[in-house]
């Protein structure tokens, strides 16, 4: 059976090591496989590793799967591994984070491998679900060595051809056109699919997507925007799926400057106030954001973490929503009758993201806060807030997921103190910055025991949220439109896995 | 029995205000095999009768009253359908402006074939013959080359010619010409009207000619209508009406046409004015605005000083140089005209005369040769201050009355524009005051002064543009033709306008036209050209006396006899 | 003067044809006498689309008095009350007659609004690009040469960058010189130059064009013989008759203009968001066509097509009317 | 003739330059390419360093010379996004577009033709008015809606056409892909092709009329009608042909910005060409797309407008040069 989807975006290279993003990263998933991967329910699986074991604090074992061979036929060994490990962090690369640089490989024999650390890390595998061990012959034979990158001059033969273990094989990549792919035989695993061919189009415009399904010229496409899912559900052939997402949709206010760069308050800066900011956390009626914008399709968020990603976000609760709460903490701050603001926000990145500024930005006038909104496409978006553009915003709506599912993550990029050239926590666009929360970081990075780095964790949390750091909004939802000939699974993270789809 | 029958037409032009009714109550019959003449004053509806004939009245005109037979078949009541069927397979038309009249994207040949098959069956190859036969025969020069040019590419006589073949191609049965020879030469008209005689007679075909030249009406027609202000007014045979003239308009009308033979020192007027008139009145140049002093320093020599001009033009382009065609219009040819003289240029329609007219003024520019006026060499001028001033002393009166006039500007807007930009008037209501006076001076009336060009008869447009021309004071004026659409009571007045400003203000003039009779009576010297070369330059008593060359010879020759007319009261003015 | 003024000529046979007003009368009495305004009022096409276009520009600008809310006004929009359907539809809401759109805006007030948005920026930089265009095309047409050569490469370059390209241009470079500026009213002069200066090649060509051709007619070389500077011959003679393509498309051009104003807004350069146009309004609406919420792109989609209708239906009977051979 | 088409083509490559340089100046408002290249975790270390290596923190006029002396030898560079070569990424996406604006200019063509001189001669008839409307209320409406409510209809409703993509193409030669050889292909292009001649379409006829209602009053379509030549020859022959000079103006450009510029139409239907990759391109900042793109685009005006002065010179004789 042939399966053909569509997705909103395209994938343009085919190396696996030269764009970490979700997309890339799952459409390359269906041909490349790393050491591990991750399940139905994102639990973290064997792959190309059969088992691994710390066999002291700062080493660890894999032990490699056997029999495993490449589309081009060539077998899988822990050459591959290596070679893969100084791919992925050479220059060039994209996917730096999957392995640190003082991290040493060593080869056991052809199928055991041992990681060398400079220190405890118990979340070193947590994402090597998505690093994809490359064909080392293949890789040489093609002079593919070199991780194609942006400022190459001629093209890299693995951005346009992929060589991997997976269940999928790339036959053709016309980028941001057409990817087809064909199931490959010799995969060491059982194939619960029953597909012979994969097509993949990207369709950038949602309701060009949504047509081609419903008119039943694709079997999937996604993401559906939410206000299309009821009508996909109510087609006859086609049928919603939604879900948590894992991405944290959050706004944040420049705190550190002495005054702010888009506002009539002058001389001072609001935002350094809690009251100010615990004002706009409590203007904010998240439920009609919720049920109006995003249609239901959201999951309030009291923490800049999704509750599947951390086991006690349940223990916070968003403050409530009270304009009149808010209006005194307004007065008590001393802006009674408000200020203006601008806000960035970007149009084209997040579900509904001009929407939900909108909506903000007609509930804070409610506290005689005036908004002046820029929405802009992500390109110009991103260029103006992030440190290149020197932060030039006041007040800003921003998505995170975390890469490593884990808060540290997420207290390294968004909550830590950073500087005025991002040196810190680059993605803490407003700059809160508490030492405490930053000491307690660093030990939830080397701290082994969960239960103890859970603690810490809330402990860090817990005081940003005082401190109302940042405004968390929502979990946007996920929304693939699936044919009802099609059964597959939905995972979290959006990522699709044809492995686990069958046609009939 | 008469081919054509028209009975108690009556034409008119609705208009916002009123309706204003062009034609009423005229009666004409045309038989096979003859040829009737109309005649009348310049307005006077002879176009638009030939218009309502086929069909083709301009918007808003309409047919109010009476009816047209064709072999007693009526032809107006048809729909637009089978009139198409009747126009051109049976009826000729041949309109009063022939620059106009064709297609400028297209080829003359295409033009001439496309007609000749939609009518005859005949291949393409043959239709060309037939085209080069025809082009050939209204004396077009070297038809086969000729054939696939531009219509730009022709002298108006020529184009004229071009349009009287497009109208005699399918062998109509009635031909209706409207003023078909205004823009030939006294050789070629001769060659015109005797093609036109041969087809009545062979071909019994019947035909309606429009015309002012009473020459014309003279030597071909069998029966002649004059019309004035719309009516008929009178109607009956050649020799009766022009010999014995019952109606006073077409006795005053008759004695106004000039002489060939003598030269007199005014045109005589018609003195013929229906309703409560005063007839025209003499201008006072000394007091009038047209007489106020001029800006200008006298020159010694001749004004106008002309060397061994030359004007090429390519007429197939090519990227290879070898296979370019070129066609040198005027070939090296020189003249003086003096200050306040009128110099006349007569010669083969096609023969350069326009072309050295537009050289003069600045629109072409010359292959070779120079041009001073006053001293000052035009061509090698490059200050644009200095052109401007030069050409405000030069005027011109374009060939054709119509194209030269900007048809989305009323008349007034028209004349009163040179007066201001020269700064000739001091107010508004002076500009006014002095456009209104000279439409009265050509005949129009200050009322016309409110209207679009398009709302004029061919001669009341050649009056606007000299009207315009006028305007301007200028030192030295080139009339192309100024008079060939006007019928000669109008003619008389506005050349005898002219007259008077040479008279008193020494104007220059150079006076391009084929109707030798006023060649006489307007001009000092005259030059005749023939092919682009000038055949000689003489004083004009000389040059009708004893002309030197042989072409000169031949156009005396072939000057239409008038013998015909009723001189009766030609002695008494 | 010699007064040969009643000596007539005319063949007056039935009425006289022109018996008009003396040129003495009050300007406005010369106005209430013109040929256009009696074309004008002689063709019912015409003066309803005179009424239509201008009953447009009278909600717009009378939007906050007329409309029932104010949609700019953030205060008073409550995103509870988004995506209500028009009145006769089930679970309507009777304060929103058209229905709101998706941020809980009346759509009827929406469209007064954002129609003053919209006409203002069509209308202006439609006019704007009219005349830089017209005078570029009539000044390269006429001189032809090296002007000409210079004149038709800029319409060159400008073709090559896409409205899009230029609003982000001049975005940027109005925020370069004038550092962070405000927002409402300069988006306006960005749009309306951004639109102007994408718009104003068609003109210049076509208007060349034609000038080309008609600088060789007789009546320019009449102008010309009389001595009249070329920069009048082109505004009086030849630019009256080269109006009919630019009048057509200018006319069109209006829709162009205003639909383009909304995928500036999107990108960022034009009014924020909260400031929808009638453009943005469909733009935002296109979103919910397949979700059953038709309404939010099909009013003002709606209201958009009658005024260019009734624009084009005025340039029409305009055109006709400056021809004074088609009165 | 030669002479006039070598000063074109030095004009062109000033335009050129002059293009390449403003779209240099243009490149810092569009965004910043960096972070659309990289993954959201990547260090702003990493982020410098690929901007530095790119060349994106020199000076603009070095970047510009670098640019235009690549450009010289036909390289243009690596696209940003697709990590390919540029000039083959335009290869690929050259015969789509042009196969979509062929048939679409042709739509424009063989419809608003015909209409716009029938329009043209029947001022007052039903159907033309009622065509001239209903064209109005199509051009009123945006691109995408109406590429939407197509596809809304013949796809998801009726099922007859395809939403998005060419169909199935066929390979000839070594590097143009057709869809014209296939029935899949063909049905792809009928939606796309209308949608985007529509806007050309009303254009064209709009003016035609516009003309034509001025041309048919002169004096020579009166002599033609005169001459009984059938109204064939008259409306096509003569009228026609009098009125196109403002007409083959205006398709020109709209056919150069049609084949530049369909970046809605390619959006909504997802159609493979250039204007989607150009779209792209400005989303994503890829400047050596959009700097190749725009350069591309220079060239094809400039060509394109070439060939309108020469149609002019071959419509109307009047124009050609008279002087030898
Ligand atoms: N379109 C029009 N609208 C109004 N009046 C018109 C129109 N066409 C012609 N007329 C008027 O009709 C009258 C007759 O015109 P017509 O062209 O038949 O004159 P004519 O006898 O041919 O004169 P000429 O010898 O000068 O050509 C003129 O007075 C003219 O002003
Ligand atoms: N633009 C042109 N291109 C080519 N040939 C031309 C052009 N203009 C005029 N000619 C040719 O030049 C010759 C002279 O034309 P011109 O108009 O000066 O004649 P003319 O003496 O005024 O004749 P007529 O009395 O018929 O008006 C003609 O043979 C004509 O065909
Ligand atoms: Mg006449
Ligand atoms: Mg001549
Ligand atoms: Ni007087």
């Amino acid at each position: 059976e042939t399966l053909k989807f569509a997705f909103q975006g395209t994938l343009n290279a085919l190396d696996p090591y030269s764009l970490n993003e979700t997309f890339t990263l799952s459409a390359l998933g269906n041909a490349y496989e790393g050491l591990t991967r991750r399940g139905a329910d994102l639990e973290i699986e064997p792959a190309l590793a059969e088992r691994w074991e710390v066999i002291e604090p700062n080493r660890w074992r894999f032990y490699l799967r056997e029999g495993v061979k490449f589309h081009n036929g060539n077998d899988f060994t822990a050459e591959d591994v290596a070679f893969s490990v100084e791919r992925v962090r050479s220059e060039g690369s994209d996917l730096l984070t999957r392995i640190g640089s003082e991290v040493t490989v060593e080869i056991v024999d052809d199928h055991t491998i041992d990681f060398v650390l400079p220190g405890p890390n118990p979340i070193l595998h947590y994402e090597w679900d998505t690093f994809y061990i490359m064909d080392k012959e293949w890789t040489e034979e093609n002079d593919a060595v070199k991780v194609t990158s942006a400022s190459d001059t001629t093209p890299n033969y693995a951005a346009l051809n992929a060589n991997g273990t997976g269940p999928f094989k790339i036959v053709s990549h016309e980028p941001g056109v057409k990817t087809v792919y064909e199931t490959f035989d010799g995969w060491w695993d059982d194939a619960p699919h029953n597909l012979t061919s994969v097509e993949f189009t990207p369709i950038g415009s949602d309701a060009t997507r949504v047509a081609a399904l419903l008119s039943g010229e694709l079997d999937m496409v996604y993401p559906v925007p939410v206000q299309d899912i009821k009508r996909v559900d109510s087609n006859s052939g086609t049928r919603a799926l939604t879900g948590p997402e894992l991405r944290t949709i959050h706004l944040g206010m420049d705190q550190m400057r002495d005054e702010l760069l888009y506002s009539d308050v002058k001389g001072k800066n609001p935002f350094k106030d809690i009251r100010v900011r615990k004002a706009f956390y409590q203007a904010i009626d998240i439920e009609a954001i919720k049920a109006k914008v995003m249609r239901d399709l959201a999951t309030p968020a009291s923490l800049l973490i999704s509750p599947f990603l951390y086991g006690r976000a349940d223990e916070f609760e968003r403050y409530p929503y009270d304009v009149d709460a808010a209006k005194a903490l307004m007065s008590e701050a001393g802006y009674p009758d408000g200020f203006t603001v601008s806000m960035d926000c970007p149009n084209d990145r997040y579900v509904n993201d001009e929407a939900i500024c909108q909506a903000v930005a007609a509930m804070l006038a409610r506290i005689n806060v005036k908004v002046d909104l820029v929405a802009q496409p992500k390109a110009k978006y991103f260029a103006k807030v992030l440190a290149s553009g020197g932060y030039d915003t006041s007040f800003y709506l921003l998505g995170w997921t975390p890469g490593s599912f884990d808060s540290w993550n997420i207290l390294e990029n968004l909550v830590q103190c950073r500087d005025d050239s991002g040196a810190g926590g680059a993605f803490n666009l407003g700059g809160y910055c508490n030492a405490e929360v930053d000491a307690l970081k660093d030990k939830i990075l080397s701290e082994n025991d969960p239960e103890i780095r859970d603690e810490l964790i809330y402990q860090a949390y817990a005081i940003a949220n005082d401190e109302v750091s940042h405004i968390p909004l929502h979990q946007q939802g996920l929304a693939w439109g699936v044919s009802d000939k099609l059964e597959l699974v939905q995972r979290a993270d959006n990522q699709f896995k044809f492995r686990f789809v069958t046609k009939n | 029995m008469s081919v054509l029958d028209i009975r108690d037409l009556k034409v008119e032009f609705p208009g916002r205000k009123s309706t204003f009714v062009a034609v009423q109550g005229v009666h004409l019959e045309v038989e096979a095999g003859k040829i009737l003449g109309v005649v009348g004053e310049s307005g006077a509806g002879k176009s638009t009768v030939g218009n309502a004939v086929i069909g083709l009245l301009q918007e808003p005109g309409r047919i109010a009253q009476g009816e047209i037979r064709l072999h007693d078949d009526r032809i107006d009541t048809l729909p637009e359908k089978q009139k198409r069927h009747i126009r051109g397979r049976k009826i000729g038309m041949i309109f009063q402006d022939p620059l106009t009249s064709l297609d400028p994207l297209q080829t003359v040949e295409s033009q001439l074939v496309e007609t000749i098959r939609t009518h005859l069956p005949l291949s393409s190859s043959q239709a060309r013959a037939r085209a080069i036969e025809l082009i050939d025969a209204v004396g077009i020069p070297n038809p086969s080359e000729r054939i696939s040019q531009y219509p730009h590419q022709f002298s108006g006589g020529m184009r004229q010619r071009v349009v009287i073949a497009l109208a005699l191609c399918a062998e109509p049965e009635l031909v209706i010409a409207d003023e078909p020879t205004t823009a030939l030469d006294v050789s070629i008209q001769a060659q015109i009207l005797e093609l036109m005689k041969r087809l009545c007679a062979d071909r019994n075909v019947a035909m309606m000619v429009i015309t002012h030249d009473m020459g014309v009406i003279a030597d071909i027609t069998d029966h002649v209508a004059v019309m004035y202000h719309g009516k008929l007014v009178e109607y009956g045979e050649t020799h009766q009406v022009l010999g014995a003239p019952q109606h006073r308009y077409t006795q005053s009308l008759i004695s106004a046409v000039p002489r060939p033979d003598v030269r007199v020192e005014r045109f005589p007027v018609v003195d013929y004015i229906e309703k409560a008139g005063k007839p025209a009145k003499q201008i006072d140049i000394a007091t009038h605005w047209l007489g106020q002093t001029r800006d200008y320093t006298k020159t010694d020599g001749p004004l106008v000083e002309i060397e061994d001009l030359t004007m090429r033009f390519e007429v197939k382009g090519s990227l290879i140089p070898s296979r370019r065609k070129h066609f040198d219009a005027v070939k090296a040819v020189s003249f003086d005209i003096k200050e306040g003289e009128t110099f006349g240029v007569v010669g083969e329609s096609g023969s350069g005369k326009s072309t050295i007219a537009r050289i003069i003024t600045g629109l072409y520019h010359p292959t070779a040769g120079t041009i001073r006026f006053a001293g000052t060499d035009l061509t090698s001028l490059t200050n644009r201050r200095q052109i401007l001033a030069m050409r405000r002393q030069m005027q011109m009166i374009f060939q054709d009355p119509y194209s030269s006039l900007n048809a989305r500007m009323r008349v007034r807007d028209i004349i009163a524009e040179p007066i201001k930009f020269h700064r000739l008037a001091s107010s508004n209501s002076e500009v006014r005051q002095i456009v209104e006076d000279l439409l009265d001076h050509v005949g129009l009336g200050a009322a016309a002064g409110k209207k679009f060009p398009h709302e004029f008869s061919g001669g009341q447009r050649q009056r606007i543009s000299i009207a315009r021309a006028l305007a301007t004071r200028p030192r030295f004026l080139l009339c192309d033709e100024p008079t060939s659409a006007l019928d000669v009571s109008i003619q008389a007045q506005i050349l005898n306008l002219l007259k008077d400003l040479q008279d008193e203000l020494g104007l220059t003039m150079m006076f391009i036209s084929h109707d030798l009779a006023v060649i006489r009576q307007m001009c000092n010297r005259i030059a005749v050209m023939k092919n682009g070369e000038l055949c000689e330059v003489a004083d004009c008593d000389t040059l009708f006396e004893s002309p030197q060359h042989d072409y000169t010879r031949h156009l005396l020759k072939l000057m239409p006899s008038m013998e015909l007319l009723s001189r009766a009261n030609i002695e008494t003015a | 003067m010699s007064d040969v003024s009643e000596k007539q000529t005319e063949s007056v046979i039935a009425t006289d044809r022109d018996t008009g007003a003396p040129d003495t009368m009050s300007a406005f009495g010369r106005f209430m006498d013109s040929d256009i305004l009696h074309s004008f009022l002689r063709s019912k096409v015409a003066v309803i689309a005179a009424i239509g276009t201008f009953m447009f520009f009278i909600l717009a600008f009378t939007a906050p008095w007329i409309a029932p809310h104010d949609p700019f006004d953030l205060a008073s929009i409550s995103i509870l009350d988004a995506r209500v359907p028009p009145i006769w539809m089930d679970y309507a809401d009777p304060r929103f007659l058209l229905g709101t759109d998706d941020q809980g805006r009346d759509l009827l007030s929406g469209i007064f609004y954002g129609m003053r948005i919209s006409l203002i920026v069509g209308f202006c930089s439609v006019i704007a690009a009219a005349i830089i265009g017209i005078s570029l095309g009539l000044v390269a047409g006429y001189m032809g040469g090296r002007v000409d050569a210079v004149i038709m490469r800029i319409a060159d370059v400008q073709l090559t960058f896409p409205a899009i390209l230029i609003a982000l241009l001049i975005d940027g470079a109005a925020r370069g010189i004038f550092g962070s500026l405000d927002r409402e009213v300069f988006s306006f002069w960005i749009l309306i130059f951004a639109l102007a200066l994408s718009f104003w090649v068609q003109y210049a060509r076509t208007v060349r064009g034609s000038t080309m051709v008609e600088k060789n007619k007789e009546y320019v070389q009449a102008a010309r013989v009389i001595g009249i500077p070329s920069i009048i011959i082109m505004v009086r003679h030849i630019l009256p008759n080269v109006t009919g393509p630019v009048l057509v498309i200018a006319t069109i051009n209006l829709a162009l203009a205003i639909v383009t104003e909304a995928t500036l807004s999107f990108l960022g350069v034009g009014m924020p968001p909260t400031q929808p146009s009638l453009g943005t309004l469909i733009a935002i609406g296109n979103d919910f066509l397949y979700s059953g919420e038709w309404w939010i792109a099909i009013f003002p989609g709606l209201a958009l097509a009658l005024l260019v209708l009734n624009v084009n239906l005025l340039g029409d009977w305009l055109r006709d009317a400056l021809n004074p051979k088609l009165r | 003739m030669l002479g006039f088409a070598m000063r074109r083509l030095v004009q062109a490559m000033i335009v050129m330059l002059v293009v390449a340089l403003l779209a240099f100046t243009l490149f810092r408002f569009v965004g910043d390419p960096v972070n659309q290249m990289v993954g959201v975790e990547t260090s702003l270390e990493q982020r410098e360093a690929l901007r530095e290596s790119l060349g994106l923190n020199d000076p603009v006029p070095v970047q510009f010379w670098r640019f235009i002396s690549n450009a010289a030898q036909f390289d243009f560079g690596t696209s940003y996004q697709f990590r390919q070569p540029v000039s083959d990424l335009f290869a690929k996406r050259i015969p789509a577009t042009l196969e979509l604006s062929f048939v679409s200019a042709l739509f424009a063509l063989i419809v608003g033709i015909p209409m716009g001189v029938y329009a043209g001669l029947n001022r007052e008839s039903a159907v033309s008015k009622l065509f001239l409307s209903v064209s109005l209320v199509g051009i009123s409406l945006p691109t995408f809606l109406i590429g939407i409510l197509l596809i809304f209809v013949f796809s998801v409703n009726l099922q007859w056409l395809p939403s998005f993509g060419r169909g199935e193409t066929v390979q000839i030669g070594g590097w143009w892909t057709t869809g014209f050889l296939t029935v899949s292909g063909l049905k792809a292009l009928i939606l796309p092709s209308i949608t985007l001649g529509l806007y050309q379409m009303t254009l064209i006829m709009r003016l035609i009329r516009a003309e034509m209602l001025e041309v048919i009053r002169t004096d020579y379509i009166k002599f033609a009608r005169a001459r009984g030549l059938p109204d064939r020859l008259v409306h096509f022959r003569h009228a026609l042909k009098n009125t196109l000079i403002p007409v083959i103006t205006i398709t020109g450009l709209q056919l150069g910005a049609i084949i530049a510029f369909a970046t809605i139409t390619e959006t909504v239907f997802q159609w493979p060409g250039m204007g989607l990759m150009f779209l792209q391109a400005v989303q994503n900042v890829d400047i050596p797309i959009m700097s190749a793109y725009l350069l591309l685009t220079a060239f094809l005006f400039v060509s394109i407008n070439f060939i309108v002065d020469i149609l002019y010179f071959l419509i109307d004789p009047r124009l050609r040069v008279e002087r030898a």
